[in-house]
């Protein structure tokens, strides 16, 4: 493909002579990451321009159709694209749940007028959007949410309550399921609403993690509201853009890489606390095999997703089997971080002093991971998925 | 003996159980941590514990304790377990306790244990140096100085080392590094000249600390034990300690799956109430199979202890080894039974997991002490 | 107890005159098993003295009663003697599902009329019982049972198929549960009903095991008679003497010794094996902490055992738990054996020409473990009287 | 290359598996076993099974193969897994070919190949002398001896010894005991003078023996490769092996795991259909990500070694493990949801836990091949 190549060095050329050389390196922390939406504050100048830039290109969503302010990119192309900016070590411009949850909805499921409205501020990083799904009594029930928008003519009204909404203290706007019938069949009186987080209509609190800080919020509604036109998709119909959000939104979170923990794999964390032996081999039997037991299952993981990835090119769904993936990478990291704890012996137990200090990072991933296997539906709902999707399994 | 409590014990239990639940919730746990309470606990409670006879439980009447011994401590730290109290009941109530009733002078005993029972003074073992437990590795170096020595060298994670009065320290004086001929273990005073106290926030909201020696001079009277022949002794200590620290994590495992329990039966999704899931009834059952295992091999770990001290070594291992390795599995349940409301700080469960964590890898993890039983029977 | 001490002197003496020489050794395959029974062929004429011996004394049940045959000894008398006969390495003189079950039923179900006929010639190894309980259409579900008894007045015609009836093709009666009423709900048209083996109603056929030959049957009635006197207990009323002994027969099942396997711990036939490294440790990793894992759970579960018994003693109830029992005895002894086969390789592989061959002792009895979980209630029905009647938790 | 079959394999898998459930369903393994087939398995089939073209997959078309490859060995392994099939085609089609393939001389590859492409020549690997997998052991010795070599040891487990024509044997021509160095791989035809073979039956019913070679003369064209330069030929050789076997224990799991699913849709305990229970249910759903897995790992391995030969050390390794370790967990589930009727020997479920674990031990379990991984990671 003599094109794809010809990409590959206008793409290399153009990011060698715009992406500013302070940002070229690994994200290491909060301040490398870009976010965007009004209340933003960039960390630096470069990071502006860098974004700027790339938002201009429509390369901050390379994928996305140019109309809406993307790249209008091949997945070929956008995978050469990604390739060099890692060559030159260029970050993402910006990230949003806008890029990664909302934008796929309203391709899908949005109006022309949704698509248009929405679809540019989220390539240029102006709007910052929130998810609003769970609900403090629904958890993995996630159709059993209350909170109730009630038609008003040309508007709705929201009363109720969200939980698990990833920086919504910070966001512009927040994209809610929402009950529009309580008369129907929990799964039929759902719609998709967006709504403005910048009325007071809507509050938020943040949550504090087993972990500590967290980018969580409960956010509540009272008697806000959200005009006609940003109903996504039809009215009650909600559910199937849940479903679709939900199965990518799984497919995210299962095949985060768990190979490593901290830039190291439990098998060298072990190797300096507890030695080798005249063999080579690690002086503990019993963290050797569990590691070796997690190293092999990890690896096969990655070869699975890679099969995957193979199988949707090659034109076959992959379905259901998001929730295998789902389940297995979550477990398998909850694994990985409980064995890299106990290779670190006592030092990863320290945390630093307080809830919500910045030490103690092994501690505090460990702690975070436990929420893998619930967030994004728990470890028991993907096995529900498989036994009855998959396995054709009966209900009882 | 038999293997079930008698009424004395029953008796203790439901009174330590009666008292924790009032005055060392786990919101007490909680208020210290948030307030960063200085040694990781409330002194006035301490000393309310020790007039309940907590913190004498292993000390002779003679020195004013009660001398109840080591099933009865195990009671207690089963019920603090429950609790997740955060008290020196461990470190100066059973291994102080322990190491001077056992090997101390009359002396020693007459200077210490009152203020052991009576619960003004506080004790603490600096055993470790690297990050995994291997109480053979010693190279605190004591080198004889005048009529006595001089300690240089540091110490890691050392439980309750930020509000000790006493560290009990093991130390080099003869040998290799990992012989275990060559320890000798020195009673030093925490304010001693050339002590550094860094205590290290952990995970479990309890107080460790490095502590480093720079050349501590102690005399012949701070030996505890014999020169050189220290190891024999640290270990039995530690099997006591060990045993009552599985006892603890007997009880906050038991306490979280009681919660867990409950959360089961009240808990709806899809319309149903999950403790109806079978999957995850299963699983509880299993996790109540197992506690029931941590029941029997720390009660006889503690009866071991009182009837023959010193022989108590390979059922030590097996307490520590079952109820840390359960301990963990159990609180790991409950997190992920209780859902998303179990990841939130505000919710208590999340506490039970840090301890089990932390008082599983604090004198050996399940792994060091299996390790241990494997090398007993030759493998 | 002077008392206890008197009696072990006088069981001393007595067991040393009376038990042959011959047969003081340790039972080391089925010709040093004796069941007795009409059909019963004894291996030496000493097994037979020592039979009768016993049987005079009535020390071969010798907590029963002495009016039925019994010794009349107190449980700490009969441990005593138990103890003594270990001393001397004196087999059991009979065995029998005589003694172990229908015994204890009678005792406590049974009628005077039924104690004086049939408890003597259990104790005397006369007549040999089998048990038939279990139906192949409802294996877990044992009250689906659909054997018929129907009543004809003074004797019931029994029709209907038992199966995993052990040794029933040597067996003289058999005690079974047949449904009496088949309008009530299941658990309440059941009853318990002694029957004749020796008729031309019934037949037996052998089943083969994965592992090879076994001592279980199939039974088949075909209008097979019982006289209405061998019913024991009340009529539909049998699932309560069905309850009483199916938590004997767990206690029995899960309390198998698990430590060894043919006389060997998996760990010392691991280092014959795979050898040891420098440390004196097992030189496979992998092995050696399983190995030491499952000798961890097995030491922790024979105290559990320990501490039942003590609690039983001291008057507390052990019930439901020794599902727990079941369940965790059966699964350990599982995991043992795959360990023991794991550490042998190559060799315990090796099972001799032709399924029923006596070779390959490890690898059958590796086969026959994984009947354990599922005999006398299965693990998951264990885990689930342990969720409903320990636990709590409620019904779907 | 993507990690999916294309149309070519597919088809080829789709015609393995109608001529193996038709011409081999696991009532011939009944059978074979039942009658005590000599060899343990029917040369008849075994003809038509080359007349398939399954005995040429790995031999060039130049010799009479079809020269497919390993992904198209690992198709056939897989269906021959699934219905069980007793058939050396594992040591015969794989090891030998590969052997042959890689090393043999125009000479070697002329005088042998043609027989294994067509079905007539069966040869068998013997590497194994004790009672765990263990390749660098070797201590029989081959000295040199006029023109050629003596041979004298003893070798263990040599899967379709019993049946083999020609062996391939790893002798020591220098070294120690365990040193990779100095091992040397020999053609020994199976009825040279002083070799004696003992076939063993085995829980899977498959034909292994024990070989002793007593002062085995052979020329010097027996030598297959180099001299002391054996083993990292061995073990490339080994590794097509483990991942063939690999694809054989895949195959097996997964139709066992189907009996097992279809049992639970049909069967009824307690007024429900058992698929209804969701303990069941969850575990089912666990190992149905278990074997995604396996299949992942096996592909993997199959077209490394299509690609690049000797570089499949690694990634053989790790389907050798993955597929050990969830083929035996898969057959011990299908037995126990079973229940009863799959402790019987009437029904076909306990042959595959059976196979599984013979499969497993062969050429280094689960466990040997994790460790293998760890080595590689520096672990």
């Amino acid at each position: 493909m003599p094109d794809l190549e010809k990409f590959r060095e206008e793409a290399r050329e153009w990011l060698e002579a715009n992406c500013p050389e302070s940002i070229r390196k690994p994200v290491s922390g909060e301040d490398d990451i870009v976010w965007g939406g009004r209340n933003w504050v960039f960390k630096s100048d470069d990071q502006k321009i860098w974004l700027d830039r790339m938002a201009e290109r429509g390369w901050t969503v390379p994928e996305w159709p140019k109309e809406y302010g993307g790249g209008g990119l091949s997945k070929e192309e956008a995978k050469v694209l990604k390739q060099e900016m890692a060559r030159i070590k260029a970050p993402p411009p910006v990230n949003s749940f806008g890029i990664w949850m909302l934008g796929p909805a309203l391709l899908k499921f949005g109006s022309e007028e949704q698509k248009r409205e929405h679809l540019p501020p989220i390539c240029r990083g102006e709007i910052r959007w929130a998810q609003g799904y769970s609900e403090p009594g629904a958890g993995s029930d996630l159709a059993a949410l209350q909170t109730r928008a009630d038609d008003k003519g040309d508007h709705y009204i929201v009363n109720g309550q969200k939980v698990w909404t990833s920086y919504a203290d910070e966001c512009d706007k927040i994209f809610c399921l929402v009950r529009t019938d309580p008369s129907a069949p929990k799964h039929e009186g759902i719609s998709f609403l967006l709504i403005d987080m910048d009325q007071p209509g809507v509050t938020t609190k943040p949550i504090r993690l087993i972990s500590g800080k967290s980018p969580f919020c409960e956010t509540f509604f009272d008697d806000a509201t959200a005009p006609k036109e940003n109903l996504v998709g039809e009215l009650n119909k909600g559910w199937t853009i849940a479903k679709y959000l939900l199965t990518h939104e799984r497919a995210m979170i299962g095949g985060m890489d768990s190979s490593q923990v901290l830039g190291r794999s439990p098998g060298e964390i072990a190797a300096d606390t507890v030695g080798r032996n005249s063999e080579g081999e690690l002086a503990d039997s019993f963290l050797r095999s569990d590691i070796a037991r997690s190293d092999v299952d990890g690896w096969a993981f990655m070869l699975t997703m890679e099969r995957y990835r193979d199988k949707s090119k090659a034109g076959e769904g992959v379905g259901a089997a998001s929730s295998g993936l789902k389940y297995y990478g979550t477990e398998l990291n909850k694994r990985r971080y409980e064995l890299s704890m106990s290779a670190s012996g006592f030092n990863a137990l320290k945390i630093g002093d307080g809830i919500d200090s910045e030490e103690g990072e092994m501690a505090r991933r460990w702690l975070r991971t436990k929420a893998n296997s619930i967030e994004g539906g728990t470890s028991e709902v993907q096995l529900n998925i498989i036994s009855k999707r998959i396995l054709e399994l009966p209900d009882a | 003996m038999a293997l079930v409590l008698n009424e004395d014990q029953e008796m203790l239990r439901d009174a330590a159980r009666g008292f924790l639940r009032r005055r060392s919730p786990v919101s007490e746990l909680r208020r210290v941590r948030d307030e960063q309470v200085e040694g990781g606990f409330s002194r006035d409670i301490w000393r309310e514990m020790a007039e309940q006879g907590f913190a004498g439980v292993l000390v002779s009447e003679e020195y004013g304790g009660s001398g109840f011994g080591h099933v009865a401590a195990g009671l207690i730290a089963n019920e603090m377990g429950r609790t997740l109290a955060p008290s020196p009941f461990l470190s100066s109530a059973v291994l102080g306790a322990a190491a001077l009733g056992r090997a101390g002078t009359d002396g020693q005993k007459g200077e210490y244990l009152p203020g052991i029972a009576g619960g003004e003074l506080i004790t603490a073992m600096a055993v470790d140096e690297g990050d995994k437990h291997k109480p053979e590795h010693v190279t605190l170096k004591a080198e004889k100085s005048g009529n006595g020595f001089k300690l240089t060298g540091a110490k890691t994670f050392v439980a309750d080392g930020g509000a000790a009065d006493l560290l009990i320290v093991s130390a080099r004086t003869a040998g290799a590094d990992e012989d275990q001929q060559g320890v000798t273990l020195f009673l030093v005073p925490a304010d001693a000249t050339g002590v550094t106290i860094n205590t290290t926030p952990t995970v479990d909201n309890r107080n460790y600390a490095d502590i480093t020696l720079d050349g501590v001079e102690v005399d012949g009277d701070a030996v505890l034990g014999e020169v050189d022949n220290g190891f024999v002794l640290l270990e039995s200590v530690l099997n006591a300690g060990r045993s009552v620290l599985a006892a603890e994590m007997e009880g906050l495992a038991k306490e979280s799956f009681d919660m867990t329990v409950d959360y089961l039966k009240t808990r709806k999704q899809f319309g149903k109430i999950i403790g109806t899931f079978q999957g995850l009834q299963h699983r509880a059952a299993h996790l109540w199979t197992e506690l029931e295992l941590v029941e029997s091999a720390v009660l006889k770990a503690l009866q071991t202890l009182d009837e023959n001290f010193d022989g108590a070594g390979a059922i030590a291992a097996l307490a520590k080894a079952k109820a840390g390795s359960v301990a963990r599995l159990a609180t790991q349940e409950a997190i992920q039974m209780h859902g998303g409301i179990g990841m939130t700080d505000e919710h208590d469960i999340g506490f039970y997991m840090k301890r089990a964590r932390a008082a599983d890898e604090l004198f050996g993890d399940a792994d060091f002490h299996a390790g241990r039983i494997a090398m007993l029977r030759g493998y």
